[in-house]
Order: structure tokens, then C-alpha cells, then sequence
């Protein structure tokens, strides 16, 4: 904490959080995206996140690959290290630097093209890794950057801008992520953001791979009639399965949680994450029971979003690897050079 | 037919051929140890085939009292155990030689040779008999031609008994079954044959500071001891062995004594693209960083080897190449990879690349690809190859400094962050086309975004001619600065300056040496220049200033190493010869002097002067 | 501040400064065709960021009487519309020259020059005061400074009027309103400056010969023409449109008129692996499938060009070259994938590379590019770039020869293979180098076994030295053979003999071109050859025997051209000289006399001879 | 047909097709893998399949990427055409090579190393686009050419040879494709020829992407105790989901299909899929249901095998596209240049 730089000074008016920093302080550079890009509100939404929950600047990673929505990094918390690698890859990245350096705390920007397209087998094995991250894909439907071809989430008629109609089936990354048994799955609107605030902090605390899909507008490719991830259309098919408060830590738990419609789930750091249920049957859970009920939502052409699934029982990345508990860029290098003598040792094996 | 050639005590080349997947691979070890032990120098190259079981692989055994270790296609001993190949092995033996088969079946006619002698012993025969159970019958055929080859070529018997305590000391059944074996073979060979034979062993005191050991178990013992502590990777042949030794020794050297946690993370990718990433990320983070492929491997991380050359992430990569192009022939030797690796990615980029020519040179190449890496902020190569990656190379033993401090290069710290008003990734304060980097999470004042989009010396986003190419003019100079840290090339010279000149690289170096010291018995003095890395060294330039004719060996078909020598020396195109062979075996004597000899009898004159 | 310089009727530079999403791409379109429809020699660069909407974006009009095209950047005339980027968009204006603005915000006193004359128009408080709705204001303000622009430079309104009236014949609100936009304009300009300008416009007949397009376009078209059937492709800067333009050419000319069913199968990739297996299975087959991309995405198929260089499978790769390395500047052009394109992938490769120069060469080109692929049997490249790829081009009408048959080399038909007793797929019966393929379905005796790893002349596995050997200098052979024809260089010579030659390759044509007459006018004749395909044709060879001093000129940082020369020819370090620009611009004249001079005043004696 | 070599000459016991074929012809050359590998019984499957479905040499393309199970479609019909590609991006060649020549039969042999690590992407956008194609993935849960690593299909607490567990959830390709919209998804044994064989029929004739799970016990790195891809854990472990008859379009069709039990799908050959299912209440047809009783079986520890799931109906990759019926090789020249004339025509566009 010591190594944060001096805030500048501010009109006094502006909140501050335990770290004496104000919002601004977790804004970027000005953001480069067409006017009404949803990705905008989506950096927004993190902005807020990483204040709201005093996050170091410096103690933040940011990473992504190559896109519209790859580009936000740069719009949010110019006082962290950011990353933008190439195109589909960042999964990789991130998980090499949370190898290397398991204490910051690492958030993935990624779009659909970049992580269903080409970045669809990193995606997956990031996955399965379960890498320590939240990850945010910025889900438009199109290759914004390249100017509007359809990506793999396109939905099965959905139009482009020129009329021609989706006819592929589209790779939903929350069923993706759920099948291959992603231990945090939720879906949110970037044109929502008290929605997605709490999902992005519980995703922030959770203790693995947390994958959260934000439908994100491309207002410039693919916001007309006829598309189905347009502000319109997902504003009318938007379907809320759960709602998510996030209580965190050092904030006093008071609340009861009552049988039934709320369920309340304990985060690796103590912090709360509150799900009230719309239905009670629902059960984030159980991830059969996710797939099915999001399967029903889905074929009434509804969008369920939320906090979808959550598990927090299981081993991230240093769990199956079994590394130390703190960062490998620490361990001071006496401890990792086993000297000379050990190399007389070993080689009185080499015959 | 092969053709006679010389031999003596301590002097011959055997070949053992086996079917694979059978356990000749332990029985050849253990002779080539034994050999070893006796303190002869010797080597061993294995040819095997891309399966897993069943087809023909063999053992090429050198003995040389003289230290000699490259490889040598006359085998005046053969040991053909595989009828399936039969026509090649016996053929393959040079006249006046031995082959020792399995006479359990005859010899057909048609490989009979009057030019060698056969020692035929019913080694299935003999196991049937001696032991029970086939998978046991066939594991110890291969001990009972050893027991053999201890009778015919002198092996002392002692040694080898010894090594069967050792490696067998928990498991007495193997240890009296394999003890059987051995004497069983020789016993028969005693009685049936004149033992030894001409070429035969005598005890020397050769190998006492010298271990036995495949580069690939060096490279990884290095990167240990570089300190690096997150391995990506994604298997492949001849390079997944690099991976297997970092992981032993790691497990053994760098687990927390107090936790049992590891000190490492070995992270097996789903493909080489994301070992790529996984580096990338790792030494962006701070780390050591490495990941070990082949070419197939180099050309899938080519786009993030030119995102770490533009961002200036440190990173290792160790190519152990083998023959190309395409999937090639993954088992056998080559290096084809010279200019992919040195100019892997698209855009104008130029990489660190440093070249051993034996396990022991790919111990210290390790451990000094990560200090260039981080010195010089840019991926770093090690080029290997199968040849010294996965064969037992003698070789002299490691040494170990313990006050060695590893070059981390120009990182900032807390408290220099702290100093400081403002900090710019790109910019380079002093002049050496080095900018100082940050880590993450050590303080705000080092954060900066990194990017392989266009970018100014500041750090920030630019599209813009001269900031753009400000940057790029440094990182050209940055690279090029490295050619005085690279390890300097090795130069063998002879005592008045010679017009004649080899240059060579990697392993081609044993057979080099061989065929310049036989060319030196004949009158013929070269002088010899081994390059170890790129950017060339400024004795490079100096070598060729120095020679009218420099002819350069290696082993690939586009004349890859004369290419760089073109394209990054000063040197007159007129002045360089090539010789290249690449067939996929390690380089021979016999092929250097096959192929400088046409450029010597024209310089022959001056070249005695 | 930019210097004074020449300029007159129908000879000047405007640079129009824009945000980009705007709509000023189609008022700048509507204006450069007008200059066109003049009959007068005209050339337009986009200089466009690499993001979708709202940052700075310039639109750089030549117009040239004497046809010349290259980039200038020598603007006599300033349409500054953005406040962003006031500073620098006017001070880029020549001394003497004018800035058109819009004066509905007063212009801050820090942009003023004395040297130039601003030309104030109140566009913004018009198209309010004019036009209903905010969409529809932005656009028609573009439409308005083309309007001023009629007047200034004396365009001719009803070739304007003409082409508004083609363009929105169906939308007749939106013609009216462009109408207006345009009057408005025109009317402003002529009650308040002198107009026309000195530097005005004057209708010739020069253009009539002449179409304007995008190399891309003219790619796309080439790909119908050749026969392509099978295009897959991920999307990327600057290589989409090529793509684009396949897609509406083959729905205009290749749906089945019965059934309206494409004659065609084009392919969305998930990434640049996949398009590249794409092409290399419908190659395979038999098709004539292409793909194009930029460095970004060489890189990644690099594994995918070995497996189809070694397994000899025809296809086609666009490289439309962007400023790497990596991610780069997407959005500028560069020369930086020469040699990447020549050796792509790890072991021994070589790639027969096709550079056209403008529009007209990326027809040809294509065209050529199917045959080569096909004829020998090899992964060809076209190397283009953005400048040459996205920009608009005057270039002479293309012509197309019915009589055209494609080369699709050697294919053994069914008929063929019932006569042959075995056919054998790397067999070279001619000694040409190229051995007869078959294709997939047509003949039992016509089937093998197609792979990327060993294979001997027959086509089985192999893992024999000789057999890998001879198939691998077959492939060198083969290739090296392309050499006669791949495009001749074009060459352009002076009288008598010159010392000094100029080699260059793609877009820098123009820029040489000029600077050679312009330094022909000063009685520096210099000769000058453009290399247009590699392995480099015998020409180029001579040219290089023929001339004592040969500079290269290309745009890139390592001097790759120069590499490929030293490389791939005998020629002496020693006479090579190398130009470079490589800050994402196109090149202009000024760049090339500014490189070229140091080596002229060396040799000028020489060169006046 | 004319185009068939002529077969030689053949002991006359031996059974003919109706090319005249033996199942001799339709052998390749001599297998390079371990003795008892599991791949070998695969390709013995692949053998009986073109033979008894009568299918010409030639007309057959196999295609593979790298491995052991990638070496086999040099094992058999050595008069089809072969392609061994590179390791991992089949699926791409596969899609170049059927948008080419869309009348061959395609045939791909992969691993779980080459479908599920390298090569994940490609899988899945080759079931997206539905590319007609027999898939078969000889699934042995370590990749074997190199030795023995675990791949991403290992099972959690599967050990190595060494004696080390797998820690990490697998990716089960069975499931990835079902999520993915796969038309035709099926799990066999390489143990079990009888099941094989006609689940290989079935996706032959299918009209888009047939995706065969194979699991092929690697006798040497994979099959020892504590493996759970193994002959014997397979063996005990496999539960018959649904039992499989192919009857070709030539056979003439008596049977009548009861309710119930047994379920007759028409492909679009023509050739009918008779299903016998377990339980009553499986129907193949009913995506989502088929995911919740595979992942039912699957929580007992059992391996659901049979043809999971099949729909005829779905567009192929030809029919997203829109391509003429015939192959695209065959079109003449002149059909495919427009010529001078459309040259001038359209430079008229050209300003
Ligand atoms: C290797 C490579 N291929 C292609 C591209 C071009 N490219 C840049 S962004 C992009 C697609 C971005 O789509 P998405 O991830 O959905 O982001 P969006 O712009 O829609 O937010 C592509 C294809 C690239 N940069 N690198
Ligand atoms: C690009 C590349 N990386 C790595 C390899 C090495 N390699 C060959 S086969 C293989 C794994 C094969 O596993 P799998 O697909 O499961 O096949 P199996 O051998 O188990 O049948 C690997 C990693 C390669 N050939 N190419
Ligand atoms: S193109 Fe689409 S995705 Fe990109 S910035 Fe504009 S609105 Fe956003
Ligand atoms: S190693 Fe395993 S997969 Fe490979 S051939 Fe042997 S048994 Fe089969
Ligand atoms: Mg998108
Ligand atoms: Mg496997």
C-alpha cells in the first residue's frame, strides 16, 4: 500500500474509499470506441468495481488480446499494468503471469471474436485450468474492429447490417464455459450496469476462473433491427435468473439469509456473495440443473443473465500445480540455485 | 559393401540393432556405462524410429581412446538382433569385421558375406531354457548379447556386475536374472569364439573428470540453476525431455522443505501458441521464464515471438531441432531452424540466439539465455538438436560458481520508483538502447501498458512515423548490442595464420575437430572458428577478415549458417564455401573431409604455404 | 513548419482532415472520381487510424497533369475540419498555400501562420441552419467543403452534379440534399474568396484510358478470373476488402443462374491456422483456393506453409502487407514481410513470392499466382500492401484474353492413370523437377498417401537419408526453377550503360519513377529495374553484373530486399546500397532522392559519364 | 466405379462386395503401433465398415492430424486418398478438402491430444459448421507418440504410468460437441467392434459432422491399473446407452419399429439408423435430454456408449454456403470466368 502514488488533488466533494482514492483514480485514458460502444459501459461497471472495492492500482493486471473490446484496458485504471498481447491469446498470458505471480489480482478483456473464435481453444483451457482471473467477454456478436463480419456468437438469424441472415449456430460461451466446468458463470447487459457491478466484484473475489459474459452492444455494426445483440433486442429478451449482491469483507454481515429465494455463498476471502432467486428452484449451484434451466430460457429466445453458477470449493491453477503460496517473482534466488555442491551430487548419477 | 577401414584396442565403432520398445535401450546403457567406467572415452547414438514399438532402432556404440566422440559410420562390430534388418546391419559392417546375431534361426544365404566373420549364438534359444515368461525371456536376450560383447571385447566383468547392484540393488529377482544373462552370453561367447577379439578394451583413466549425459538433462539442469521458475510447454519430440529433466529436478531441488510446495510452476499447454503466452506472460511478470519445442513448435509461436521482441518481455525458448520441413523426420537430427530462429515473426525483428555443441555447453547456454533474455529485455534461443539433446555425450564435469548473480538487467525497484518523477518504459536514459522496466505490483509509479501495437518511446499508443520508428531504431541497435555478450566463438587456430578456414556450429564442432586434426596429420593445417551466438561477435568479422577461403559447415540444405555469415557480416560472398549435409545423422568426420577437400586442393598450396 | 514548393494547374496536394466515421470517406470518394471524370491524372490516400469512429483521419488528394501518383507531402491546399488535429494538419501546408476551416468556432490564435491563407467558412452554423436532424448536418458539412472546393479549384459542377445523380437516383431526398450541400458551398466560396485558386483544376483527357480501384478490388477480381473457387480467410487489416471484393464478385458472376447456387465456397476461419488448412484441403482436392491476410496471420499459418511447401500442395496466400512487427500499425503500410514470405516455416523452405506494384499488377497477378501454385506445386505468395491494397488507384483498363487456359500443371487425368502401371506421387519422370500429381477421386491407381512428414520419391514414409535427400533437392530445384516464370522484373534503362542502378519492388515503383526523372532532369540518369517475383529471375542477375553501384529502395527497417539480393544472387556485397523508409507512409519522391544522393555524389562522375 | 483398379487375384472363399471388392482391398499397410493398441481394432472397424457399405477406394479421403491414432488412416483402404496433416488442424483440411469435392466421403482419425488439446478450436468450429464428415477421435487419454503425458480427456484421479493422479476435470468431447450443436455424437470402444461397426455405418451416411468417440486404451503408457482408459476399467465401466443396427439404402427395409424400445431414424441416403434403446424414456433426439442422462450415467463413473444423438435434418457446411450440388473441382473454366466481356462491364464501375 505503500507504493500507491499521492492521489492528486481533487475536488473535495468526491468519495473516497479506504485507500484515500477517489473513482477518478480508477479511470483510464480517454476512451477510443464509437460514441454509445457498450464496451464503454462495461469499462464503466469496472471502474466502480476496483473502487468500490479498494483495489490497489498497482496490485491490478490487466490483460487482453486484440479487438474494440481488447482495447479497454487502456480506459480503466491507467495506474495498473496492462497488457494488450495478440488476437485470441490473452487466456495464455494471463495465466503465465498468474503462474509467475499469484498475488495481483488479474482481470481478462476479451470479445467474441477473440475468445470464440480464434482464442476458443485458450478460452477453454483456461477453463480448465480454473486460472485465478476474472474475465470479461465483451459479447457483440461481430468482429467490431474489423468492421461488422459476423463472429462465432452470432446468433442462427440474426441479421448483419447488409440483411444477409446468421445461418450457423452460435457458440454460447456460458454454456461453453458451464460444460467444461467453469467454476463461475454469469451473463450481464452492459446496458445494466447494477447488474453487473456486483457480478464483476464476486467475480473479482472468487477464487479461480471467473467468466463473466457481458452483452455488449457494437453500435456501429451491429445495433440495427434484425440483430439479436442489440440494445433493443436484449433490453426486451433480458431475462435476470438471479440477482447478485456482493457483500464484501471488511463490511459487517449482518443479514439473515432466508430459506428458499436467497442463497448466500462464502468466497475464498471471506466475502459474501448474496444470490436472490427469482426462481426457487433454481439453484446456482448445480450445474446440471444451470444448463437446464438456462436451455429452457434460451429456447423461449429469452437471455438469462446473472450469477449464473458458482463453485468455490475447487483447486485453481496453484492447486493442481501445487506451488507455493506466494508469488514465484519473490522466492529470492539462493532459494531456487541449488549450488554447487548439489551439482556435484547430481552428476555422480551421470555414470 | 562398406570398406575396411582402421581399428584397434580401444578404437572401433559397434552397432547394435534392436526392434524397439524391447529394452535393448537399458541393455545398451548399461555397455555404454560400463565402457565409461572403464575409462574409455566413448559415445553412444541412438536411431530410432517416430512409433513406440516394434520397428528397427539402433545403437551406434564409438569407442575411441583418443576422445574422438563424433559420429562414425564404420562399424567393424555389428549386432544384429533384428531380422527384419537384417540386409542393412550386416551390410553395413566394414569388411574384415564381426557380426554377432541370433542363430536361434539360421542366417538366410542371402546375407552371408565371406568379408566378415558371424558369430551366430542362439541367444532366443538359450532364454527360452534359462528363464520363464516371455516379456523376462526378451528383456534378457538383450543382457545375454551383452554378456557376449564382455567376452569378445574384453569388457571388465566387474564393472558391470557392479552396475547391475546398483541399479537392481531392491530387486533381487531382476538382479540374479540379469546376472544369468550376462554370464550365460559370455560363457558361450568363451567357448565358442576367440576371445577377444582384435578390437578389444583395455582399462584406461580417460573419463575420471567426465560425466555422461544427453544435453537435453543439461539444458534442464540449467535452467535451474538460471533460477527460472514457470516451464510452458507442449510435447514434442526431441525436445519433451527438456521438460522431463526441469520437472525431476525441480521436484527434487526446489520443493519448499517446510510446505511441499513447489518453487516452480510447470505448466503442460494445450499447444505451443499458449506455451508461447505462458512465457510471455510469466516474464512480463518478472519471471524466468522458458519453454522447450522444435520447429514445428518455433513456427506456431512465431506471432507471439513478435509480440515479445516489439513488447520487450523476456522469454527463453529452447529449439532442439530436428529434420524439417513440415512434421520432417522427427527423429532424426538437423539444423534447419538457423534463420527462423533468428529472424522468427513477421515484421523486421532480429532475435538472441545461442548454439551448444554439447550437453555441457547447454548447461551454461541455459543459464546464460536467461541473463540475455533479461539484459537484453527480448526472447532469447537456445538452438539445440536431437543429436546432442537426446544422445549420451561425454563430457567434461559441470562446474558450479556459488557467487554467481544472475543478470536481471535494468529493473526498477520500489525505491527507485520512488526517486523518480515520472517513469517510461521505452526510454532509454543512458545511451545503451536499453530501457529500464518495472515489475507488476511492486509500485504505481511502474506501471505502464504493454503492447504490440504501435507504440513511442514513453510507452504510449502511437501511430506516428518518427515516434514509431525511434523505437524500432532502437530495438535494432539493442539486439545488435548483444553480439558482445553472446558467448564469444570458439577458435582453434594454427600457429601461422592460415588462408583456409572453417566455420561451423553446434554439433557439426566433433566432427570438425576430427576431420581437422586427421587433415593436420596429412599436412593440412585450417584454422577453425566455432560460432556459439547471434548476433555475431565481432572475432566473427575478424576470422573472416582474416581467412581468403572460409567454408562453412552444417547441416541443413539452404546453407542457413552461411546465410547469416552473409547477411550479417561484412564478408565477400567469393571468400565463403558450403558444405552441408543433411541427412537427418549426426555429422562424421567423413563427411567434412568429403566436403572441404574440393576447396582444398585448389587452396592446397597456400593453404601449406 | 513545411516548406514552400511548386505547384499550378492541375499539379498540386490537398489534404483533407476529418474524424473518421463521419461520412467524409464518401464526400473525399466523391470528390477525387470528379477529378478523375476531368480527365485529370489524380491519386487519394487514406491515412486512416486504427480504431472505428471519432479520432483523426486524413484523405491526401494528388492531383498530377503528368500522371504522377506516388504519395507527396507537399499539400498546397488544407481542408482542416478537425479541432483535434488543427496543429499539425495546418501546419503540414506548404508556405504560400491556403487552409479551408470551418469558422463557426473562432481558429485559436496558436494555429495562426502568416504564410498561408486561411479560408474561413462557417460550414457547421450552415448545415444548421440548412439541414434537419444531427446525422444528416455531419454528413452534408462534408458534402458542403467539397461544395467550397468546387469553386476554389474550379471543378467541374456538372460532372459533380453527374455523378450525385448516379449515386442517389433512387433516394431522391438525400440527392437534394446533397445538391444543396454542394451549391452551398460553392456559393459561400465564390461570394467570399478569389476563386479559383492559382492551384485550380483544368479538364484534360488523360484518365480516359483509365480506371481508379483498390488493389484489393483488383485481387478480388483476379481470384474470379483465375478460376478460384474455395476462399477462406479470417478477417484483418489491410487484407479484408480482398475478401470483400471475392464475396460480391462471385455473387454477381458465380451463382448458378438455374439454380441459384454459388459456384464458390467461401470460408469464415476461426483464425489464420484454419483458413490456411482450408486452402492447402481444397488445394488438395484440386481447387484453385486462396487466402488472404497480413503478417500477423503469416505468422500463424507458418507451420501450415512447410506442411504444403514439403507435401507440394498448390495454394495461394495474400500477404497485404501492414507496419509490424506484431500487432504493429494496422493501419499503415510497410514492407516488412519480404522475407518471411520467402522462407516461411521452420526446416529448409522456399516460397515463390509474386510483388505487384499497383492495382492493375494485382489482377495479373493473381492470375499468375494460381498458375505458378498449380505448375509447380508449391504455396505461392502475392505480396501486396496497404497502400497499394486499400488506397484508390489510376491505372491503365485491365484487359482480359478469352482465350486464356489456366496452367494447372501436371494432373494425370483418369484416362491417363488407366494407362500407367504405377503411378508414384514425388516422381520426377521429365527432370524438370516437378513430378505429376493426381487428384483425389478420380482413379483407384491415382490414390496416395499425402504427408508433412518423411516420404521418399514414391511417396512412402521414409526415414532413410538418401531418400529424404533426394526428394528434398528436387524441392530446392523445383522451386529455384520458378525463377523464369515468376513476373520478369521490369527494367528501365538510359541510353548508354549506366554505373548506377536503382532496384526496388511493389509500391515504391512510383515514388522511384519520379525521383528518376526528377534527377533526369538534372542530368543524373540512373537506371532502375523493379523486382516483381521471386526466386529472382535471370534478369535481375544481369542487371546486377551490369551495374558497379545498385541501390535498393524498400520499406522496411532490415533492408530485406537488399537480404534477398545478397541471399538469392552473386552479387557483391560491396555495390549494394540500401535506402530504407519504413514510418508506415507511402513512399515518396523526396524520400527516394534523399536516399539515393550520398551514393550519387559519390558516383556522379561515373554516372554523368 | 469404373475408375477401381481391378482386385487380384483372391482366395476364393473370401466374401465380395458389390464392387467385388474383399475386405482384403480394403486394408492398408501393415500397422507401426503396439501390439494390442487399441487404434488397431479401430482401423479393423473402419475396414469391415467400407467394406460391407460397399464403399469405392477412391472415393474415400482419410484425414489425420499427428499421433499414433493420426498414423492409422495409412492402415487401411490403401487406395483411398490420405492425408496425415499436421498436428491438430485436421478439421480445417478436412473443410478446404469437402468445400472442394463435396461428393467424396471424408473419413477423419484423430486423438484427444490433437482434438482436445492443440487442436480444440478446430474441433469445435468444425462441428459448428457442420462439415459432412466421419469424425473419429481414438480417444486414449494420453498422448502417445510422445510418451505418455496426460491429454485433456484424462479423468480426474487417473494416474500415469509414474504413479501420478490427474488433477485437473477433463474435457469430455462427447459432451463439447453436444453443447456445440454436433448433429451426429456417438462414444465407442475400440474393445467392442460389434457396437462399433455400425455406429461407423450410421455416421458415414450421415449428411454432416459424425462424431465418433472411440475410447482406445494406449496398451503401453495408459493401460495399466488406476487408468480409467483402460481395457479393463472400459470394459466393467461401459453401460450400453442405446444398441445400434445400420440398415443401407439397398437392404431392402422390412422390419417394422416397434414403439417404444427400438427407434428408426432415415438418413438422408436413405439408409435407416435403427436405435434400441435401454431405457424407454432416451430419446436421441432430445439434445438436452441426452446431456442429462449422459451426465447421470457419467456420475455413476459409467461410460454411456452407443450413437448418443443423431439429427438428420440440419444444414451441412454446403448448405450454410449455399454451394452448387456438384463438386466445385468439376466446374469448367469457362464457367468459372466471366470473361472479357463482364471485364469491360464492370471497370465501368471503376469511375
Ligand atoms: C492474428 C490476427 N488476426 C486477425 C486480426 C484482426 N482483428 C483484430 S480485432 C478482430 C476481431 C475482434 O472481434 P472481437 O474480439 O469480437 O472484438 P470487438 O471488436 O467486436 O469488440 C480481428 C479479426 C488480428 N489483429 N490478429
Ligand atoms: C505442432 C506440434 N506439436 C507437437 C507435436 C508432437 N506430438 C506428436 S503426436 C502428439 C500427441 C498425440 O496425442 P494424441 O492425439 O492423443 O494421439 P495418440 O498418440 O495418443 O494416439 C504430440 C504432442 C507435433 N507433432 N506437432
Ligand atoms: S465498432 Fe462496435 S465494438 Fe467497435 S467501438 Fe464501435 S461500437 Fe464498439
Ligand atoms: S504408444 Fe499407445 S497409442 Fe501409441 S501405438 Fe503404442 S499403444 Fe497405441
Ligand atoms: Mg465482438
Ligand atoms: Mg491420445
Amino acid at each position: 500500500m505503500s507504493y500507491i502514488k499521492k492521489p492528486a488533488a481533487r475536488h473535495p466533494k468526491l468519495k473516497v474509499n479506504s485507500l484515500g482514492l477517489t473513482v477518478r483514480d480508477y479511470e483510464g485514458s480517454m476512451s477510443t470506441l464509437c460514441a454509445g460502444c457498450g464496451h464503454d459501459s462495461v469499462t464503466a461497471a469496472l471502474v466502480q468495481t476496483f473502487f468500490e472495492l479498494d483495489v490497489e492500482p498497482h496490485r491490478l493486471a490487466k490483460l487482453s488480446g486484440i479487438g474494440c473490446s481488447s482495447k479497454t484496458p487502456a480506459y480503466f485504471v491507467s495506474e495498473a499494468h496492462g497488457f494488450n498481447s495478440v488476437h485470441g491469446r490473452m487466456p495464455s498470458v494471463a495465466a503465465g503471469a498468474n503462474a509467475a505471480h499469484r498475488d495481483l489480482l488479474y482481470v481478462g478483456i476479451s470479445g467474441d471474436g477473440d475468445s470464440l473464435s480464434i482464442g476458443l481453444g485458450q478460452f477453454c483451457h483456461a477453463i480448465r485450468r480454473n486460472v485465478n482471473m476474472l474475465y470479461v467477454l465483451e459479447n457483440n456478436g461481430v468482429y467490431g474492429l474489423t468492421k461488422g463480419q459476423f463472429s462465432a456468437s452470432a446468433d442462427i438469424g440474426s441479421t448483419s447490417k447488409g440483411g444477409m441472415a446468421n445461418e450457423q449456430g452460435p457458440i454460447d460461451p456460458v454454456n461453453t464455459a458451464l460444460s467444461l466446468g467453469a467454476t463461475f458463470v454469469a451473463r450481464s447487459f452492459s446496458g445494466d450496469k447494477d447488474q453487473l457491478v456486483p457480478i464483476l466484484k464476486a467475480g473479482l473475489s472468487h477464487s479461480g476462473f471467473a467468466f463473466v459474459d457481458v452483452i455488449s452492444p457494437c453500435v456501429t455494426f451491429n445495433d440495427h433491427q434484425g440483430s439479436t445483440k442489440s440494445y433493443a433486442h436484449t433490453r426486451s429478451h433480458m431475462h435476470e435468473v438471479i440477482e447478485t449482491d456482493f457483500v464484501p469483507l471488511r463490511t459487517e454481515i449482518t443479514t439473515e439469509y432466508s430459506e428458499g429465494s436467497v442463497q448466500g455463498i462464502t468466497m475464498h476471502d471471506g466475502s459474501v456473495v448474496k444470490l436472490h432467486k427469482v426462481a426457487d428452484e433454481y439453484d446456482p449451484t448445480d450445474r446440471r440443473a444451470v444448463l437446464d434451466y438456462l436451455a429452457e430460457v434460451g429456447s423461449r429466445g429469452e437471455i438469462a443473465t446473472g450469477l449464473l453458477y458458482l463453485e468455490e470449493a475447487g483447486a485453481d491453477m496453484h492447486g493442481f500445480e501445487n506451488t507455493v503460496d506466494g508469488p514465484l517473482v519473490e522466492i529470492p534466488f539462493a532459494d531456487l540455485c541449488p549450488g554447487s555442491k548439489v551439482l556435484e551430487e547430481v552428476q555422480k548419477e551421470w555414470w | 559393401m562398406a570398406r575396411e577401414s582402421d581399428y584397434g584396442v580401444n578404437d572401433f565403432g559397434l552397432k547394435i540393432a534392436t526392434v524397439n520398445g524391447t529394452g535393448s535401450a537399458s541393455a545398451n546403457g548399461l555397455l555404454l556405462q560400463a565402457l565409461f567406467r572403464m575409462g574409455i572415452p566413448v559415445s553412444g547414438k541412438n536411431v530410432f524410429p517416430s512409433n513406440i514399438q516394434g520397428l528397427p532402432t539402433w545403437y551406434e556404440v564409438r569407442v575411441n581412446k583418443d576422445g574422438y566422440t563424433a559420429r562414425s559410420p564404420d562399424f567393424q562390430l555389428g549386432v544384429a538382433m533384428n531380422p527384419e534388418s537384417y540386409a542393412r546391419d550386416i551390410e553395413e559392417v566394414v569388411s574384415g569385421g564381426w557380426i554377432l546375431y541370433d542363430n536361434s534361426r539360421e542366417l538366410d544365404d542371402e546375407f552371408r558375406r565371406d568379408d566378415v566373420t558371424f558369430l551366430g549364438i542362439p541367444l532366443a534359444d538359450m532364454c527360452v531354457e534359462h528363464f520363464q515368461g516371455s516379456r523376462i525371456r526378451i528383456l534378457m536376450k538383450n543382457i545375454t548379447y551383452v554378456g557376449a560383447l564382455v567376452a569378445l571385447l574384453d569388457i571388465d566383468m566387474d564393472v558391470v556386475k557392479g552396475m547391475l547392484q546398483e541399479k537392481f540393488a531392491s530387486k533381487q529377482h531382476l538382479m540374479d536374472a540379469n546376472f544369468n544373462a550376462i554370464e550365460l552370453g559370455q560363457t558361450y561367447a568363451l567357448e565358442h569364439f576367440d576371445c577377444p577379439l582384435p578390437i578389444r578394451l583395455e582399462a584406461m583413466d580417460k573419463t575420471k573428470d567426465c560425466v555422461m549425459v544427453t544435453g537435453n538433462a543439461a539444458a534442464a539442469l540449467g535452467c535451474v540453476y538460471a533460477g527460472a521458475t514457470v516451464g510452458a510447454w507442449y510435447p514434442i519430440t526431441p525436445a519433451t525431455s527438456v521438460m522431463d529433466g526441469f520437472t525431476e529436478y525441480c521436484r527434487r531441488f526446489r520443493v519448499d522443505p517446510d510446505t511441499g510446495k513447489n518453487n516452480f510452476c510447470i505448466l503442460q499447454a494445450e499447444d505451443e501458441l499458449a506455451a508461447a503466452g505462458m512465457v510471455i506472460g510469466a516474464g512480463w511478470m518478472g519471471a524466468r521464464a522458458f519453454s522447450p519445442t522444435a520447429g514445428p513448435g518455433i513456427s506456431l509461436m512465431s506471432e507471439f515471438i513478435g509480440l515479445a521482441y516489439y513488447a520487450e518481455i523476456p522469454c527463453v525458448f529452447f529449439n532442439i531441432q530436428r529434420t524439417g520441413p513440415s512434421t520432417g523426420m522427427p527423429t532424426r537430427t538437423q539444423q534447419g531452424d538457423l534463420m527462423l530462429c533468428a529472424y522468427a515473426s513477421h515484421g523486421d525483428t532480429k532475435h538472441i540466439v545461442l548454439f551448444p555443441a554439447d550437453p555441457k555447453e547447454c548447461f551454461e547456454f541455459s543459464v546464460q539465455a536467461f541473463d540475455l533474455a533479461e539484459r537484453f529485455q527480448t526472447p532469447t534461443f537456445v538452438v539445440s538438436d536431437l543429436d546432442i539433446g537426446m544422445n549420451d555425450w561425454m563430457i567434461p564435469r559441470l562446474e558450479w560458481d556459488d557467487s554467481f548473480v544472475p543478470d536481471r538487467g535494468k529493473i526498477l525497484d520500489a525505491d527507485e520508483l520512488e526517486k523518480i518523477e515520472t517513469f517510461y518504459r521505452y526510454l532509454d536514459l543512458d545511451g545503451d538502447h536499453i530501457a529500464a522496466r518495472t515489475l507488476p505490483g511492486v509500485h504505481s509509479k511502474g506501471s505502464y501498458f504493454t503492447r504490440g501495437s504501435g507504440h513511442d518511446k514513453y510507452g504510449r499508443y502511437t501511430e506516428d512515423s518518427d515516434a514509431y520508428v525511434e523505437v524500432m531504431d532502437r530495438l535494432l541497435a539493442k539486439v545488435d548490442s548483444a553480439a558482445d555478450h553472446v558467448p564469444a566463438p570458439e577458435i582453434f587456430e594454427t600457429d601461422g595464420g592460415k588462408s583456409v578456414g572453417i566455420i561451423s556450429v553446434g554439433g557439426c564442432h566433433w566432427a570438425v575437430l576430427e576431420a581437422r586434426d586427421a587433415l593436420a596429420t596429412e599436412g593440412i593445417e585450417i584454422d577453425y572458428l566455432r560460432i556459439r551466438g547471434f548476433p555475431f561477435n565481432q572475432a566473427v568479422e575478424q576470422f573472416l577478415e582474416d581467412h581468403s577461403t572460409v567454408i562453412v559447415i552444417e547441416q541443413n540444405r539452404d546453407e542457413q549458417l552461411k546465410n547469416l555469415i552473409l547477411l550479417e557480416t561484412s564478408c565477400a560472398r567469393e571468400k565463403l564455401q558450403s558444405v552441408r549435409y543433411y541427412g537427418g545423422q549426426p555429422l562424421s568426420k567423413g563427411h567434412v573431409i568429403e566436403g572441404v577437400t574440393p576447396f582444398l586442393t585448389r587452396e592446397r598450396a597456400e593453404v601449406l604455404q
